[in-house]
């Protein structure tokens, strides 16, 4: 098999080297063809193993492919872990990346960077592979920079504008922020179990439960805490949660499809599905998961909020990818890491739809992305429309839809956890689902719906996509719909993910939760009379009232609760912060450091100020040198005066 | 291990002889002093290879040992050997050096002779230093290397060029002084001057602790390490391209060199008293430096404090055997330590020369190093904004290149001395891609920002070949260091051994 | 009471000077200035014979003759060959510029010989009295050829201050000689060392005549406070004069340290050891100090001079056979490189364009890149720089130094030395890294410019091969 | 008792003497004192029974050596007036100096000698005791050498004196072309900077 | 009695009063010279005095040798003495001063 894992990570990178590095030479078509096929090829092979491991035919496996590095007895190496858990990654990210690209086709058409664009897009499916199929934190960590690294080329696509050029640094930046705390995570792994390896380290785990550390002086914190809240700061940057959320919507500067699959689908997925792979450790620290649990909660809400006031239809979307991850957050804290896989893999499909349905808007549009100027575009681009519809339904959770099982299950996981913080996570889960279904039919109103808000030349353009565009719609709607009919009770009831997951007897939830119902039509039932269905009905309800009833009142109401208006604009003034205290402190801190400790004291003072003491000295003491014959005796008998009496004081 | 051949003293003195050679150049033949220079330079590099070739990674012996008496009045020999440690720095040398050459090839023009000379006799003597098995034939070398160095900044350096070679010299010269003082006194306990003897020369805490800060005031100054730092962005701004390329890329390793062959094993009790001193200092490097490196607006200058930050880490890896050790943790870790600081020093060669040879490239076509005068290069340079945003990325440390490597290890090694150490340490993963990045946000990216940079031309044929032949030794180190780790592996455990064994008299 | 003829062999070299100097002076009166040549030609032979019959006359062990008041060991026999070679180069360097400045008269080498006989008397030295004969010998003749340049204001006040100033100091030395003499009731350097193991060592007058003796050998040196005269010296005599009194009076004036502080009065180590460090660490300081605000190069190099000076008496005062080793070796390194300075000096002079100002060497590079390297390679090893000679001389004085315990004092020395080597990169950089004032080539003669790359050249090759030179200093005190 | 009169005679006009060659305005007058110095010094040498020396003393001293100051302070004709400048303001400092040195001088000789320098009696001498005869005998024997080498000072120091003074053709006012070429810019030329002048 | 002590004495005087003359007075050089003479005197009367009270001549030969070598001084001084003033046309101390620093 490993020919084959191996042909699923370098079909990609090797179509991205041939596209980045002979793009001009091999034209457009070429260039597409290349990427596609290699894409194709490694998602069929993820197909074929998903599959393979889900019927048996195929082993688990886990091995190395080389040995990178080995220092100080510590073997880094570089090889594969799949077991259904990865196999799952893979299909998913090779699928939605397999869209994407034959999307691109369509979307990128006209851009001078066409070639460019797949040859990124190939090298991220690449780096999100290695990242998904790692067996070591060495290889995780590679893949998660990795990927940070296309999301930021990618998001700097345009790189011309100021605002992308600035939105791939701030997302960078932010990343390595969680970098930061993951790299350090994975020191204190190795410090602990002088392992890299996932499986060795694992093992370790029974030991280090005991453990502490000392951090400050006399202070005894619990090893694996540390260790579990270190990598999860990693994950926070990567799966954009609060405080690090904020390169997210930026990150919209780049081209639509980049949002789709990596700001939607993969990328910003990496943290929920690290934090899954790692559930033998984190499921030791109930602090690491109650500390998850806040956080993801937090981001669950609030960020849905402002999905409220945005006016730009794809930070509309990111905004609810802010708050999905915020669920699947939520869900690995209250232990129910299959759930926030199968939540993951749900919204990866809806949300890339919803991203490219988005985009098929963008492009009818000419590029202008403000809602305001939208509406009543359902009877120009019914494909459009339609599909985007099965993906807002999806994502607000309507039953039946892929989304409603997975959201459901993670609400449900929430109200079954005991650990501290669950009581505000059930709260805030809760009402972000009346706030999701507000935002996302608040979408799909202001922009299919209602007066044709745009300008006379744009009307006139109006049309559905091409095909390249609607085909990827309508192949990802499918998913969006019936993937949760398909694979609910496998995947959070039926152990589909096997040894990949491993949560303790008092933390199984989903397990208390699954002993309740049977199959998915036993789960719709409970839908039904659950709260969230109904808060899903209200939002839905509140949005039609609000965007297509009376238009005029989200104005009255933004003027009646203008402070509350005003911070969500403001989006709770992170991004001030951020700029204002963050950034320009730390260059007036450089600017200070450099023209002061630098320039003043230390090149000042000290160097220069050496030199200008030694010059000035020699100034004054050259003329001692006066020319004068009697001075120079003087300075003779003077020495002869020292000197006998040197010798009389020492005698 | 002997191949019969004196491959080392084949080593130095085909390029110093060679660079005397290209001296005798003149002005009108230039490109005869061209070709010279790169077929000195291109046998020294195939020399080098023949040296890789015949080493015994296995051994942590010195190999290719030659000995040949030289001042008999004192027992100085002309010793020369290497060992894990020195190797890949004389590989690294011998290759920087051909890529200087290249560098500067059509854009020296007024005394091209001796700018190449310069060159190679840098190489010798940079390769004597690594080289040397006596300290006093070290001394030489590393001292002799002023001159060529003071040579090529202030002959082919910028407008400010004096003060920062005059500095350059005063400054290195001043630290160097002091371990002079240390290696006479040290001969006088010993009675050699050779290395080894000195290793096994037992010493007095309080001596130890004076050879340790004399060897410290040497050997900061070089890599340089805060607070002597400053003559650095000074020379690198000033000096040419080629110049800020071997001075980044091979002379800043001299100093890291130094602890490794001096500081450490010699004063090895010192340096556990007073690692903390050093272990500060490079945390302050990584931090004050990387605050200071923000707010650069001379490109050079901006990359010049980063290999300050960058250079903290090699310091920090070597010292956190100590505190490691009184953890009563993993000697692994100390090891990892050693061959964080080795690989950093190793990468941060290959990525700094890159970065600086970037910007002359720039600089030759804009005369200009001032951020502030660039914008949207990218656009009228594709290939080159290509290996810019490569080169800057592995200079933030991205996983894959070279530049990850020796930060993930220190960081993992710091880790096990002390939390805060790692904390402190691993900021350079957010402050390294802040500075390195904005600076290519502001150079690179963006739409085009006046007509000069809208005539630009992309790289030629050369700069791509100097150019690729970096990218690709940079990626290649990062995808897979073990080749190099391997190499160093045994010396490094020997070495490590030598620093755990207390030398104060019982 | 018989007169008893004394054995004049090891003297020969000392009495072939004085017959061919005397014939030197005869045949220049009765030549025109046209034939000059001769003169010249002359005075060469004399220094090429002296080497031949030191070198063969050459002894393994120390000797003495007339009546005590000679000495010759191999460590004379070695400064004698050393100031031979001196001389000539000297002579060499010099005949050009004699010629171009209207001075090129029989009296110049006349004098010279005559002082270079002084040094010899010095060098083999066996008494006070031969010393101080020796020394007004040189003296003297330096105090005229100071003047030499009749025309030259300049020559005749530094002349004049140099007269004044070393009549002082050969009264003070002549004031201590009374006194040692007084004390031991001998004047021969053997006697005195005799009479010092038996006498009280703490005696006042011994050690006040000590300070004395001291005194005219510091002025010799040229060290700190007694220093005053060399920048005045240096600038104001013509620069073959220059030449010569930089160079080989150094020779003598380390000859005068052994013969009397290690020789006559070693006993008083412990006295002498303490004043000669005070005087070098003036030396050391003052010189490095004033040199950098220097802005002609003859009076940078005398600053520079009493800072080598400085080394000189480290190496001496440590009082180990290493340390006068190492200062024998400092001394002859550093006549090598003086006289390669001062030669490049004199190179660089045209006819009506004397190099006076550190400015005129600007862009020597441009015009003339060998010259300019070869200054380079003189000027590094002035700072002290390897891979060249001067490096190797602070080295084995600093190794003397710590070996006796005086780490202090080598570090000391070595913190200056980067002081120092400020103003010596001065040079470096106005050769190199600034445009030329003129374009004009320099326009000395062949065998001149093979002397002085020879010179240079020679500075690295002691460098690289340093050690034939260091282990016969070594010998020569074992 | 007499020689101790003698001495304290001839010293106290010896001092005076010494004093006076440092003080006196005019140059011949200096002159004229330092040779009452040397005189008194000979009757002190003849005290000591040194009569060669302080024979030789008169003779060769003040017979050629101070004719020849006297000579050069008449021929150079120097204006009292104008060399009459007298102490500045170091000499406070200089007196301190002095009397620094007098005081170590002292302790040397009277106070802390330990003895080395208490002799009061001159050596006693056999009858037929010649100075001249036993000088004579040492000069070209033991110090051949040193006589020698004095004789070739000598020789310098007619060398010296005749190249330095001796003019070929005096009183020639002739261009001297190498002086007149080799003039630098700076002593010919000097740069005057200048503000500038307000525009009435 | 006339101990040696008081021609030391006497030397010593003479001694202190020429280096006094050299750094007290500044007007022309010829004084300087005459000073030096006077140290010269001072040296003699030393060794003269020494000679005798320990009955040994080298110090009366050394006198002499010291009065020929002064006298060669003397020559060679005044012969510089008359170039410079023929250069200067001074020998006032004050002026030569033309080299310094």
């Amino acid at each position: 098999m490993q020919q084959v894992y191996l042909t699923i990570v370098l079909a990609p990178l090797l179509a991205a080297v041939i596209v980045g590095l002979f793009g001009k030479r091999i034209g457009r078509a070429a260039a597409h063809w290349a990427t596609i096929l290699a894409v194709g090829l490694s998602c069929a092979l993820s197909l074929y193993t998903l599959v393979g491991l889900t019927l048996g035919t195929v082993e688990p496996w886990n091995e190395n492919v080389y040995r990178w590095a080995t220092v100080g007895g510590v073997h880094m190496q570089i090889g594969f872990l799949v077991d259904r858990l990865t196999a799952t990654m893979m299909a998913t990210v090779t699928f939605v990346s397999w869209m994407v690209h034959i999307y691109t086709v369509g979307y990128m058409r006209d851009d001078p960077g066409y070639q460019r664009f797949f040859s990124y897009i190939s090298l991220f499916t690449f780096a999100m592979l290695m990242l998904v199929m790692s067996n070591n934190f060495l290889q995780l960590f590679f893949g998660w920079e990795a990927v940070g690294v296309v999301s930021y080329l990618l998001i700097g696509f345009w790189f011309k504008r100021p605002t992308a050029i600035v939105a791939n640094m701030k997302a960078f930046l932010v990343n390595r922020v969680g970098d930061f705390g993951f790299l350090l995570g994975i020191a204190a792994i190795v410090m602990y179990t002088g392992s890299l390896d996932y499986q060795e380290v694992f093992s370790h785990v029974p030991r280090l439960s005991g453990q502490t550390m000392e951090i400050f002086q006399g202070s005894a914190w619990s090893v694996i805490s540390i260790i579990c809240i270190l990598l999860f700061i990693g994950a926070m940057g990567k799966s954009a949660q609060v405080p690090l959320h904020v390169w997210l919507p930026d990150s919209m500067e780049g081209p639509t499809p980049i949002s789709a699959l990596i700001h939607a689908a993969t990328m910003v997925t990496a943290g929920i599905f690290m934090v899954a792979r790692m559930s033998p450790l984190f499921e030791a620290s109930e602090t690491a998961l109650s500390f998850i649990l806040v956080i993801g909660a937090t981001t669950a809400f609030f960020m849905g909020l402002l999905g409220l006031v945005q006016n730009d239809i794809k930070r509309v979307v990111a905004y609810s990818t802010l708050s999905q991850l915020g669920y699947m957050t939520v869900a690995l804290g209250a232990s129910a890491y299959t759930g926030a896989i199968f939540h993951l893999m749900t919204h990866a499909f809806f949300k890339a739809l919803l991203f490219l349905a988005a985009g098929s808007v963008i492009i009818a549009m000419h590029h202008e992305q403000d809602m305001r100027k939208m509406g009543g575009l359902r009877k120009y681009m019914p494909v459009t429309y339609w599909t985007c519809l099965l993906g807002t339904l999806a994502l607000i959770g309507a039953p039946g839809f892929s989304g409603f099982f997975s959201k459901d299950a993670i609400i449900e996981a929430v109200h079954a956890s005991t650990l501290p913080g669950a009581g505000y996570a059930y709260a805030a889960v809760l009402s972000g689902v009346f706030v999701t279904a507000l935002y996302s039919f608040r979408l799909l109103f202001l922009t299919f719906h209602g007066k044709e808000r745009m300008d006379e030349h744009t009307r006139e353009h109006l049309h559905e996509s091409p095909l390249v565009v609607t085909v990827p719609l309508v192949l990802l709607a499918i998913p969006s719909v019936v993937i949760g009919w398909l694979t609910e009770d496998s995947f959070l009831f039926g152990g589909f993910l096997g040894d990949a997951v491993q949560v303790l007897p008092g933390h199984d939830v989903l397990a208390e939760f699954g002993e309740h119902f049977h199959g998915p039509v036993g789960f719709v039932q409970h839908g039904l009379v659950g709260p969230a269905f109904w808060l899903a009905l209200a939002g839905t309800i509140a949005a039609w009232f609000l965007y297509l009833k009376r238009p005029d009142l989200p104005g009255v109401l933004a003027d009646k609760f203008s402070v509350l208006y005003r911070l969500l604009v403001n989006k709770y003034y992170f991004d001030d912060f951020n700029e204002k205290v963050l950034a320009a402190g730390s260059r007036g801190l450089g600017r200070v450091l450099w023209r002061t400790g630098d320039e003043k004291i230390i090149d000042g003072a000290l160097v220069n100020g050496s030199a200008r003491v030694v010059n000035m000295t020699a100034g004054v003491v050259r003329h001692f040198q006066s020319g004068y014959l009697y001075h120079y005796a003087f300075a003779m008998i003077i020495g002869l005066t020292m000197l006998l009496g040197w010798v009389l004081l020492t005698e | 291990m002997t191949t019969g051949m004196p491959l080392l003293s084949l080593l130095i003195w085909v390029p110093v002889l060679g660079g005397l050679l290209v001296l005798g150049i003149d002005d009108a033949r230039s490109s005869v002093a061209r070709w010279t220079a790169l077929t000195i330079s291109l046998l020294s590099f195939l020399l080098s290879l023949f040296l890789y070739a015949g080493f015994n990674p296995d051994s942590s012996a010195m190999q290719f040992v030659e000995l040949r008496p030289w001042i008999e009045s004192f027992d100085i020999f002309y010793q020369l050997g290497v060992d894990g440690i020195a190797l890949p720095l004389i590989l690294l040398t011998t290759f920087i050096t051909v890529l200087v050459v290249l560098a500067g090839w059509e854009v020296i023009q007024k005394r091209v002779g001796q700018y190449f000379a310069a060159f190679l006799i840098m190489e010798g003597l940079m390769i004597g230093v690594f080289a040397s098995m006596d300290a006093m034939l070290f001394y030489v070398f590393w001292e002799a290397m002023l001159v060529p160095m003071f040579i090529i900044i202030g002959v082919w350096g910028g407008p400010r060029r004096v003060y920062a070679t005059i500095k350059f010299f005063l400054y290195t010269f001043l630290g160097s002084v002091f371990m002079l003082a240390s290696l006479i006194y040290m001969y006088m306990e010993s009675g050699s001057f050779e290395i080894s003897a000195l290793y096994a020369l037992p010493l007095d805490m309080p001596v130890q602790i004076l050879i340790f800060l004399s060897f410290l005031a040497a050997f900061a100054v070089k890599v340089p390490m805060w607070p002597v730092h400053t003559w650095l962005p000074d020379a690198h701004v000033e000096a040419p391209t080629g110049g800020s390329v071997i001075l980044a890329a091979i002379m800043l390793k001299m100093g890291g060199y130094g602890f490794l062959r001096f500081s450490l094993p010699i004063t090895p009790d010192a340096s556990r008293e007073l690692d903390w001193l050093v272990i500060g200092l490079s945390l302050v490097a990584v931090v004050y430096i990387g605050f200071v490196a923000l707010v650069q607006t001379d490109m050079k200058k901006l990359i010049a404090y980063s290999s300050i930050a960058h250079m903290g880490f090699v310091t920090l890896g070597f010292f956190l055997a100590f505190a490691i050790s009184e953890r009563g943790g993993n000697m692994g870790a100390a090891s990892m330590g050693l061959q964080g600081g080795m690989v950093q020093m190793i990468s941060h060669g290959l990525i700094s020369g890159a970065m600086f040879l970037c910007v002359g490239v720039l600089y030759d076509r804009m005369h200009s190093r001032n951020i502030g005068d660039y914008g949207g290069v990218i656009n009228s340079m594709p290939v080159f904004g290509a290996f810019m945003v490569l080169f800057a990325l592995s200079n933030a440390g991205l996983p894959g290149t070279s530049g990850f490597v020796g930060e993930f290890f220190v960081i993992m090694a710091s880790f096990q001395a002390n939390f805060w150490y790692a904390l402190l340490a691993a900021t350079t993963l957010i402050l390294g891609a802040a500075y390195t990045l904005w600076m290519v946000k502001r150079v690179v990216f963006g739409e085009v920002a006046n007509d000069k940079v809208a005539a630009l031309q992309d790289v030629n044929r050369r700069e791509f070949f100097i150019l690729g032949v970096l990218a690709v030794s940079v990626l290649a180190l990062g995808l897979w260091p073990a080749p190099l780790t391997d190499l160093m592996g045994s010396s490094i455990d020997n070495l490590l051994h030598q620093v755990m064994t207390s030398k104060l008299v019982p | 009471m018989n007169f008893v003829s004394p054995d004049l062999s090891p003297a020969y070299a000392e009495m072939f000077v004085l017959t061919m100097t005397c014939l030197v002076l005869v045949v220049d009166a009765f030549l025109r200035d046209s034939q000059r040549g001769i003169t010249y030609t002359l005075s060469m032979l004399t220094l090429v014979g002296a080497a031949v019959i030191t070198s063969q006359f050459g002894v393994d062990a120390r000797i003495s003759a007339f009546s005590d008041h000679f000495i010759s060991d191999p460590m004379g026999d070695i400064l004698k060959l050393v100031v031979y070679a001196t001389t000539a180069v000297v002579f060499l360097y010099s005949r050009d510029y004699l010629r171009r400045n209207d001075i090129f008269h029989g009296e110049f080498f006349v004098l010279a010989l005559f002082a270079m006989l002084g040094i010899m008397v010095m060098v083999s030295a066996g008494s006070l009295l031969s010393l101080y004969l020796g020394l007004e010998l040189l003296s003297l003749s330096l105090y005229a050829l100071v003047a030499f340049q009749r025309t030259s204001t300049q020559g005749a006040e530094a002349a004049m201050k140099y007269f004044v100033l070393g009549a002082i100091a050969s009264g003070c030395l002549l004031y201590g000689i009374s006194l040692l003499y007084g004390m031991t009731g001998t004047i021969s350097l053997s006697g005195l060392a005799e009479n010092l193991t038996t006498a009280d060592q703490f005696s006042l007058p011994l050690l006040f005549g000590l300070a004395f003796v001291v005194v005219g050998l510091a002025f010799k040196f040229g060290a700190v406070p007694f220093h005053a005269w060399v920048p005045d010296v240096y600038q104001g005599a013509p620069t073959a004069v220059t030449l010569f009194i930089a160079s080989a009076p150094k020779i003598a004036a380390f000859a005068l340290a052994i013969r009397l502080l290690v020789d006559g009065l070693g006993d008083l180590q412990g006295g002498w050891q303490d004043m000669l460090t005070a005087l070098a660490v003036l030396s050391i300081v003052f010189g490095n100090l004033v040199a950098i605000v220097q802005t002609n190069i003859k009076r940078m190099l005398a600053y520079s001079t009493i800072s080598h000076v400085g080394f000189i008496l480290l190496g001496i005062l440590t009082g180990s056979q290493e340390g006068y080793a190492a200062a024998m070796y400092y001394t002859i390194a550093y006549v090598v490189m003086t006289t390669g300075a001062f030669g490049m000096i004199m190179v660089l002079s045209r006819k009506g364009f004397e190099v006076e100002q550190l400015d005129d060497f600007k862009g020597l590079n441009t015009r003339s890149p060998w010259l300019a390297g070869l200054m380079l390679m003189i000027i590094f090893s002035m700072a002290g720089i390897p891979p060249f000679v001067g490096f190797y001389a602070k080295l084995t004085v600093l190794m003397g130094l710590v070996e006796v315990g005086l780490t202090w004092l080598a570090v000391l020395a070595l913190v200056f030395s980067v002081v120092g080597a400020f103003y010596y990169l001065r040079v470096v950089k106005l050769m190199y890294f600034d445009d030329p004032l003129d374009q004009g080539k320099p326009e000395a003669a062949t065998d001149i410019r093979v002397l002085l790359s020879a010179n240079a050249i020679l500075v690295l090759l002691l460098g690289v091969f340093p050690d034939g030179l260091m282990s016969l200093c070594i010998k020569v005190f074992q | 008792m007499f020689t101790q009169i003698l001495f304290y005679l001839f010293a106290t006009v010896l001092v005076g003497a010494a004093i006076g060659v440092i003080t006196a305005r005019n140059p011949v007058h200096s002159v004229l004192f330092l040779v009452l110095a040397f005189f008194n010094s000979a009757v002190l040498w003849l005290l000591l029974g040194a009569e060669f020396l302080a024979i030789v003393l008169v003779l060769v001293y003040v017979g050629a050596v101070m004719v020849l100051f006297l000579f050069v302070v008449m021929m150079l004709d120097i204006n009292v007036e104008q060399a009459k400048s007298g102490f500045t303001k170091y000499a406070p400092l200089g007196l301190v100096v002095l009397v620094i040195m007098a005081v170590e001088l002292a302790q040397v000789i009277w106070v802390r000698h330990m003895g080395m320098i208490s002799a009061d009696e001159l050596a006693p001498v056999a009858a037929d005791y010649n100075n001249t005869r036993e000088l004579g005998l040492l000069l070209y024997t033991d110090y051949f050498y040193a006589f020698e080498l004095a004789a070739v000072i000598l020789l310098v120091a007619i060398v010296a004196a005749i190249s330095l003074t001796m003019r070929r053709r005096p009183g020639l006012k002739a261009q001297n072309i190498s002086s007149q070429v080799s003039v630098r810019r700076q002593d010919r030329v000097r740069l005057v900077k200048m503000d500038s002048e307000e525009r009435q | 009695m006339i101990g040696l002590a008081h021609y030391l004495t006497l030397s010593g005087i003479l001694f202190l009063l020429a280096v006094a003359g050299i750094f007290i007075n500044r007007r022309n050089v010829i004084l300087l010279l005459m000073c030096i003479e006077l140290m010269l005197l001072a040296v003699n009367f030393n060794f003269v005095a020494f000679s005798r009270f320990l009955n040994n001549l080298d110090g009366q030969i050394f006198v002499f040798f010291i009065l020929t070598v002064a006298a060669a001084e003397a020559a060679i001084g005044l012969a510089i003495l008359v170039v410079l003033f023929r250069s200067k046309n001074t020998i006032n101390v004050e002026e030569l001063n033309s080299m310094k620093g």
